[in-house]
């Protein structure tokens, strides 16, 4: 109980016993996928569930700080980059440990540096979404630069556009992580980091963060420092976003300049926007939902998938502009027919 | 002129106006008092068409206006000039009037009267309307609505923060234009002095509803109501 | 020496049309209607497919150019009427929206239309200098920028239609109550957002390269230079593109052009961080502390 | 003068212009440490740029602030609050999407928390008569429970000093009175030295030990409510009639 | 049907055909999977259909299609029909990830054609070299990849500059102006011309590597007049450098300019309006226009497939004449187990290709190539002379040998030669 007291609360949305329940049943759905599944297919999910981290990363920010990052790919880029860096030249277990310790650690130092930049020096609302994204497309222009023989940091090529190869596996315990391995480490981490979002929206901090969303000055004249809060979120925004990119890396053994480019960092925007941009669960649902119908589509080779893409974009925003979490909770709600005056739960649990 | 029957209306799905009913004649100049908070700018607000009723009916010169964009509204004859000198203040004072002509379409545009009526308006044609102290800004609220010699004024509480002096000057220069072109005024005021100089007619409004009607302003009353 | 400083100059036009007549289709839209339109390269492909085509067919350039950034206009209406309008002030949804519709408007181009054009050539020779030389008609396009902009002083400012806009955009309830048609203001302002944006694509159709994906070249540019001009379309647009086309020409000059394009990023982050206003925002500080000295 | 205690707020020669309009004029006002003062004039008359300038909001052209005995010119608006300010709005500005319980919380977690917490909630709820409310959305509430819950929201931080800005505006006679009730109670129970703009005059009669008017940026009278409620200039330009 | 092949196949094809489908269930190719259709040859091909390099994939594509359903017309490989997987990356490098992974894991794909730009390449190699997968690269390229399981059958840069460079250096003189897309290939193709022109006595008087979303060369073309040299080396890529062309004409840049990357992959000459091309010399492989019989066969055939298509280029010639190498050699070793079709291309395969007969290199997995050098006039008329036949030089060079010695690295010019 005393869990579930630190987890519920009036910023999420499923707090009942049954969503619980639902809830458990999900992981061990997932956690038994690799018993059924094939080596591919794990692997692909271990994609989309890493991608899934990255779209919480932008949840946080935007749906419960109110600040939208078109740039979150840059941490995602950094984070990955730097793992590559320190994993290429320390292939070792403890090498591709400190590969993710620096990865995570130099992302969120440039979140930090830019966030402080940003926050403290009066950049507001919708600048701060393009001053992001053109932080992320001046990084993608610098990176796309480095394919000389200067820009190698030890035996680590950054490679331009081409991208940096050799990326080594992440390792755990000497254990290679691979497919059905990775694909563990990603749910966990996930999982992991769900739970922590959750249990951090509902804190004291939590609740502030989302008081800043709504009002940023009236907070402010409650006492609360928000400049600082907004540098906090944004900053675990960007850690989590590094670790997102520190798997990515891992996972396909390559970065490249592309991963800063304006095609991918609208990808974490609209996974938000349309699973929900105050949902922690409807971002992660959305991430894999859209990620795998959006290969799907290209699997068919079928020259609408594109088309067929931005066209459900377009009509998510324009017909379920909360997204499409808040809109089922909604319509679950309304067919209980208890009047949804949330956090009435938390006590009556 | 103007009817409204049984009109209400809400801000959010709080309810502010429940169940107004009011009628002002052609050429009348009526004012409507109430309390901050009675529902006086939401009522204003619904006339001109800026917030949609959730029910009743306002007809304005014999016609149901009820669905009309306030733009229409305007068009048809309205001049609205809003609470708390709304004026653009970007936008100079020349500019500023030059708003106010489409008001009461094809009716001809009264500058010469306007800057006759408040010749500081002439003075700072090309001055920003946001430079401008709030007095000479109420000013130019008024002279907007006033070019476009609309058959039916509303007024916001024009006498919000504004000198005494110019309130006074201001209400009779209304009352003086409303005679000579037999515009028909509808006010709200919490400001004895404008009721008192202005309406031939009150009403008064508390929550969102018109609890008296006075002929004539009988000063004490209006005192109480305004609870002062 | 002199000739260095024509080149100088020369590329100083070339930066600073294109900086231009990249985003003020963007400006006049986000600045009047509060959209972050992310579709706005692909209304510049608009305007290029529909002058390539056109003159493909037959057309005099002119006269192509002219269909191009027409069939842009009616592009953007008919976007307003069906999708733009439930946007208005909702910045960033209209971003998430509009970067969809970017995705449906690339591809379905390349559907109908292949994966290239056959091109325009550019018209109007080259201007020799010394040893060097440079295209006639690029300096023309610095002449038609300052002619957007000249035009777009105008109309904001001395026509009614100019004067309703800005006081829609000021105070959009205010403007209806003094009989505004503000739909229509918002019709005509994003048709002509998407005609400056059509006009970009018509001037440029004879010097990039034709493909779907022609649009991204301008979106960075136009981005960055509305941010940096900050609320005001006009100034914020002249001066920004200004500044940026002195630092990327200068450092483009001098360094190549890599170091130009990162100066010019830089530069622009520094300015947003400095003027979080843009550079509207210091004017009108500027202009406030003058008016008080002045009284 | 060098008898009275130090005031607990004292603004010297405050000036804010907003373009040509000058919104307060060279404002010196003291507060001393639990007193009740009204600031009243009508609307316009710079009551609300006053009391924005105090919390940080805005920044004067010119003119400087002491609280609690120190100079706090120039610290942004949560360090004031830190210092022992805290303020109600005009417009009931309370968090719309959050219930009662949520808006009590987000204030008292600053001070306490854990049991602590819990209790406190509770305390404000019964103390504000907002139990009923307790899982309410703040939206669905009534424009007096609004007030309350912000007056309570205010008074959470455990100020030396609560600015209040219309707390009664658009309140019933009833609803009112309990509202100056709670305010005197909250005075004389805790100390909390009061500043409130107020229209409504016998609101300010029931709660004002002292009266300060401003009009047109500039203070014209303060002192007790009846002798500034006699001055003639006060109920020129109050009333705006001559008496 | 034309007869591509020297070899009679079809003939020897049966008496394959028994051994070969035990070959197959015994060795179960290298990915230790379960499950291999013994029914069938499974080829993946990813190629851009839409997204920035469908400009240069779609023909890669087609070409692709139309070998398969040659083959298969003919009776398929091995007498199995060949399957498809084609699905579209989009000119994504994410996507590409994703969809190797599937062609490798989930089909079980006996070879894989994939990706026109060597970021796309790289992005894949990984994986490729993780899963040990048979992979051709078609593209020209840099050069230097030494994978045991890549075949990079494009021309490098050192048989298409080879070519263009020399003969440049004598028409017009020694003086040279370099210009380059910054990235790996517009670097070391920068390095293959200083070594060229050392080579050969001239020298690189000036250099400029360009960002790849640069569209505006007002700056660059102002350089190079400045530098005045005898002739401008133009290794630009991609649909923002294309607009180089148009600028250099209208600012009556007149130089003329060799490249390697022009006309044989995007189709400038066709899709700009002359003279934008005038005096541009490309060295290529292969180009639709080449005048040969084996080549207008080709043509033919392919228009005849995809009437619609607005040209074929380079790399789709690549594709094509690869997937028929590939089922050459895996009738020759009688199975499609991958590590014993390699065994057989590393033995060196000879083939009839559209440009010529040409031969695979065992040691470098690359291939010899007919190298043409195609001139553009001021009408964008081509004409080809100089035809020359260059080896993977450069790898053998530096001793790459990959049936005695697998490994998987990309060497570099500047780790052999003085730069």
């Amino acid at each position: 109980m005393s869990l579930r007291t630190v987890l519920d609360g009036p910023n999420t949305r499923g707090t009942s016993d049954r969503f619980w329940a639902a809830f458990g049943l999900a992981v061990v759905a997932l956690l038994g996928y690799p018993l059924v599944a094939s080596t591919y297919a794990v692997a692909n999910a271990a994609l989309f569930l890493l991608y899934a981290i990255l779209g919480l990363s932008l949840c946080v920010i935007w749906g419960y700080c109110g600040i939208l990052s078109f740039g979150q790919v840059a941490f995602f880029g950094i984070g990955g980059y730097t793992f590559g860096i320190v994993g290429i030249n320390l292939s070792t277990t403890t090498g591709t440990a400190l590969g993710l310790l620096t990865g995570v650690g130099v992302a969120t130092l440039f979140a930090f540096v830019l966030g402080y930049f940003m926050f403290y020096g009066g950049v507001r609302d919708v600048y701060v979404t393009i001053m992001t994204l053109v932080v992320a497309l001046v990084v993608h222009t610098f990176m796309g630069q480095t394919a000389g023989s200067e820009w190698a940091i030890g035996e680590a090529a950054l490679g331009g556009f081409d991208g940096m190869t050799n990326i080594p596996n992440l390792m755990l315990g000497g254990i290679e992580l691979i497919d059905t391995a990775f694909y563990y480490v990603v749910l966990l981490v996930l999982l992991g980091t769900y739970l922590g979002l959750r249990a951090l929206v509902n804190s004291d901090f939590g609740r502030a963060m989302v008081a800043v969303r709504e009002d940023e000055e009236r907070t402010e004249l409650l006492g609360y420092d928000t400049k600082r809060i907004k540098l906090l979120v944004f900053t675990l925004g960007g850690a989590l976003a590094g670790l997102s990119g520190v798997l990515y890396a891992s996972w396909g053994n390559y970065m490249n300049p592309a991963v800063f480019g304006i095609t991918f960092a609208a990808l974490p925007v609209v996974w938000v926007s349309v699973g929900g941009r105050d949902s922690l669960l409807g971002a992660i649902g959305a991430t894999y939902a859209i990620e795998w119908f959006s290969q799907q589509l290209s699997i068919t080779g079928s020259e609408y998938a594109l088309v067929v893409v931005g066209g459900l974009l377009l009509v998510t925003i324009l017909w379920l502009p909360k997204g499409v979490a808040p809109a089922v909770a909604d319509w679950l709600s309304e067919k209980q027919s208890s009047p949804s005056i949330r956090g009435h739960e938390e006590v009556a649990d | 002129m103007l009817a409204i029957e049984d009109l209400h209306a809400s801000y959010d799905s709080t309810p502010v106006l429940r169940g107004v009913d009011l009628s002002v004649d052609e050429g009348e100049i009526v004012g409507v008092i109430g309390k901050n908070g009675a529902g006086k700018t939401t009522l204003m607000k619904s006339v001109i068409g800026l917030l949609e009723p959730d029910s009743g009916t306002i007809q304005f010169d014999g016609r149901d206006v009820t669905d009309e964009p306030s733009d229409a509204r305007a068009r048809g004859g309205m001049g609205y000039i809003p609470q708390r000198r709304d004026v653009f203040p970007s936008l100079t004072v020349e500019e500023n009037l030059r708003m106010g002509e489409s008001i009461n379409e094809g009716g001809e545009a009264r500058y010469d009267a306007v800057y006759e009526y408040f010749p500081i308006l002439e003075e700072r044609r090309e001055q920003k309307a946001g430079t401008m102290s709030g007095g000479q800004q109420q000013m130019l609220a008024v002279g907007r609505a006033l070019v476009g010699s609309p058959d039916l004024l509303l007024l916001d509480e024009p006498s919000e923060g504004v000198q005494p002096s110019i309130v006074a000057e201001m209400s009779e220069t209304i009352g003086q234009m409303s005679e000579e072109t037999e515009t028909t005024v509808l006010f709200v005021e919490q400001n004895l002095s404008v009721i008192d100089a202005l309406a031939e007619r009150c009403y008064v409004m508390e929550k969102g509803r018109i609890v008296e009607e006075l002929a004539a302003v009988e000063h004490e009353t209006v005192a109480t109501h305004l609870a002062v | 020496m002199i000739y260095d400083t024509l080149n100088l100059l020369f590329q100083f036009l070339d930066s600073f049309a294109f900086i231009v007549l990249a985003t003020v289709g963007l400006a006049v839209i986000f600045g009047m209607m509060g959209i972050i339109n992310l579709a706005h390269g692909e209304f510049i492909l608009v305007g290029a497919y529909g002058t390539t085509l056109s003159y493909g067919a037959g057309l005099p350039l002119a006269l192509a150019m002219g269909v191009g950034v027409l069939a842009t206009t009616v592009f953007g209406l008919v976007l307003e009427r069906t999708v733009m309008r439930r946007l208005y002030h909702r910045p960033l949804d209209s971003m998430v929206a509009t970067w969809g519709l970017s995705l449906v408007t690339v591809q379905l181009a390349r559907i109908g239309f292949g994966n290239t054009l056959s091109q325009v050539g550019t018209p109007l020779g080259s201007i020799s200098y010394g040893a060097f030389s440079y295209s006639a008609y690029r300096v023309v396009l610095a002449g038609i920028a300052v002619a957007v902009l000249v035009s777009l002083y105008w109309l904001f400012m001395y026509t009614e239609f100019g004067t309703q806009a800005r006081a829609t955009m000021e105070d959009e309830p205010t403007a209806r109550s003094m009989g505004v048609d503000t739909g229509r203001i918002y019709l005509g302002t994003f048709g002509l957002g998407s005609a400056l944006a059509g006009l970009t694509g018509a001037l440029y159709a004879p010097t990039i390269t034709m493909t779907p994906e022609l649009g991204a070249s301008f979106l960075v540019e136009a981005f960055v230079t509305v941010v940096v001009g900050g609320s005001s379309v006009l100034v914020g647009t002249s001066l920004a593109g200004g500044f940026l086309g002195v630092v990327n020409a200068t450092f483009t000059n001098l360094a190549g052009t890599f170091i130009g394009q990162v100066a010019m990023l830089l530069a622009a982050i520094l300015a947003i961080r400095l003027l979080p206003e843009g550079i509207t925002g210091l004017i009108d500080s500027w202009r406030a502390k003058r008016a008080e000295g002045g009284q | 003068m060098a008898a009275e205690p130090e005031p607990l707020l004292a603004t010297d020669a405050l000036r804010k212009e907003f373009g040509g309009l000058t919104a307060t004029d060279d404002v010196s006002l003291t507060v001393s440490p639990g007193e009740r003062r009204c600031l009243i004039g009508p609307n316009g008359a710079g009551k609300s740029t006053l009391l924005s300038l105090i919390t940080g909001q805005l920044d004067p052209n010119a003119g400087s602030i002491r609280f609690a005995g120190e100079a706090i010119d120039g610290l942004s608006p949560h360090e004031r609050i830190d210092r022992g300010l805290s303020v109600k709005f005009q417009v009931p500005s309370v968090y719309g999407e959050f219930s009662t319980r949520e808006n009590l919380r987000l204030a008292l977690q600053r001070r306490v928390s854990g049991e602590e917490l819990e209790d406190a909630i509770v305390d404000s709820l019964s103390r504000f008569d907002l139990a009923d409310e307790e899982y309410v959305e703040a939206n669905a509430l009534s424009h007096g429970q609004k007030q309350r819950l912000e007056i309570a929201m205010a008074s959470a931080l455990d100020p030396a000093l609560l600015l209040l800005d219309e707390p009664v505006a658009g309140l019933s006679v009833e609803e009112t009175q309990r509202i100056a009730d709670l305010l005197i109670d909250l005075n004389e129970s805790v100390g909390v030295a009061l500043l409130v703009i107020e229209h409504d005059m016998k609101f300010v009669r029931a709660l004002a030990e002292r009266v300060t008017v401003l009009h047109q940026g500039s203070i014209l009278i303060e002192g007790e409510m009846e002798n500034v409620a006699d001055d003639p200039a006060v109920r020129n330009v109050y009333l705006g009639e001559e008496v | 049907m034309n007869n591509l092949f020297s070899t009679g196949r079809s003939s020897t094809r049966r008496a394959f055909l028994a051994a070969g489908a035990t070959g197959i269930t015994a060795t179960a190719g290298c990915t230790g999977s379960a499950r291999q259709d013994a029914d069938v040859v499974r080829i993946g091909v990813l190629e851009d259909r839409s997204g920035g390099f469908a400009l240069n994939g779609t023909s890669k594509w087609q070409t692709s299609v139309l070998a398969i359903e040659e083959l298969n017309e003919a009776g398929g490989i091995l007498g199995k029909e060949i399957e498809l997987f084609d699905p579209d990356p989009q000119s994504d490098n994410q996507r590409y990830q994703e969809l190797t992974r599937r062609l490798i894991q989930r089909e079980e794909v006996d070879a894989l054609w994939a990706g026109y730009s060597s970021a796309a390449r790289e992005t894949i190699r990984p994986l490729i070299n993780q899963y040990e997968q048979l992979y051709f690269y078609t593209t020209q390229y840099e050069g230097g990849v030494c994978d045991s399981t890549i075949f990079p059958v494009g021309a490098t840069a050192r048989q298409q500059l080879g070519a263009v460079v020399p003969h440049l250096i004598e028409e017009y003189g020694p003086r040279i102006y370099t210009i380059a897309a910054d990235y790996n290939f517009g670097q070391i193709s920068g390095d293959w011309v200083r070594i060229l022109a050392e080579e050969n006595g001239a020298e690189v008087i000036g250099e400029e590597f360009i960002p790849l979303d640069v569209s505006q060369f007002g700056s660059t073309i102002n350089r190079i007049q400045e530098a005045d040299p005898d002739f401008v080396m133009s290794m630009l890529v991609g649909q923002n450098h294309t607009s180089f062309y148009n600028q250099r004409a209208s600012a009556g840049l007149d130089i003329p300019i060799g490249s390697s990357t022009t006309m044989a992959q995007g189709y400038e000459h066709r899709r700009l309006n002359p003279p934008a091309l005038a005096d541009m010399y490309v060295g290529v492989n292969y180009m639709e226009e080449v005048d040969t019989e084996a080549s207008n066969a080709f043509v033919e055939r392919f228009y005849d497939r995809w009437p619609d298509a607005p040209y074929l280029n380079q790399e789709a010639q690549n594709n094509y004449f690869s997937i028929h190498m590939y089922a050459e050699a895996a009738e020759r070793a009688g199975t499609t187990d991958q590590e014993a079709v390699i065994e057989e291309l590393e033995k060196g395969v000879e083939i009839e290709a559209p440009e010529g007969t040409i031969e695979l290199d065992g040691d470098t997995h690359h291939m010899n190539h007919h190298m043409r050098i195609g001139h553009a006039d001021s009408n964008h008329d081509l004409s080809f002379g100089n035809e020359q036949y260059i080896g993977a030089g450069f790898l053998q060079e530096v001793g790459c040998s990959l049936p005695d010695d697998p490994e998987t690295t990309q060497y570099l010019p500047a780790e052999v030669y003085d730069l």
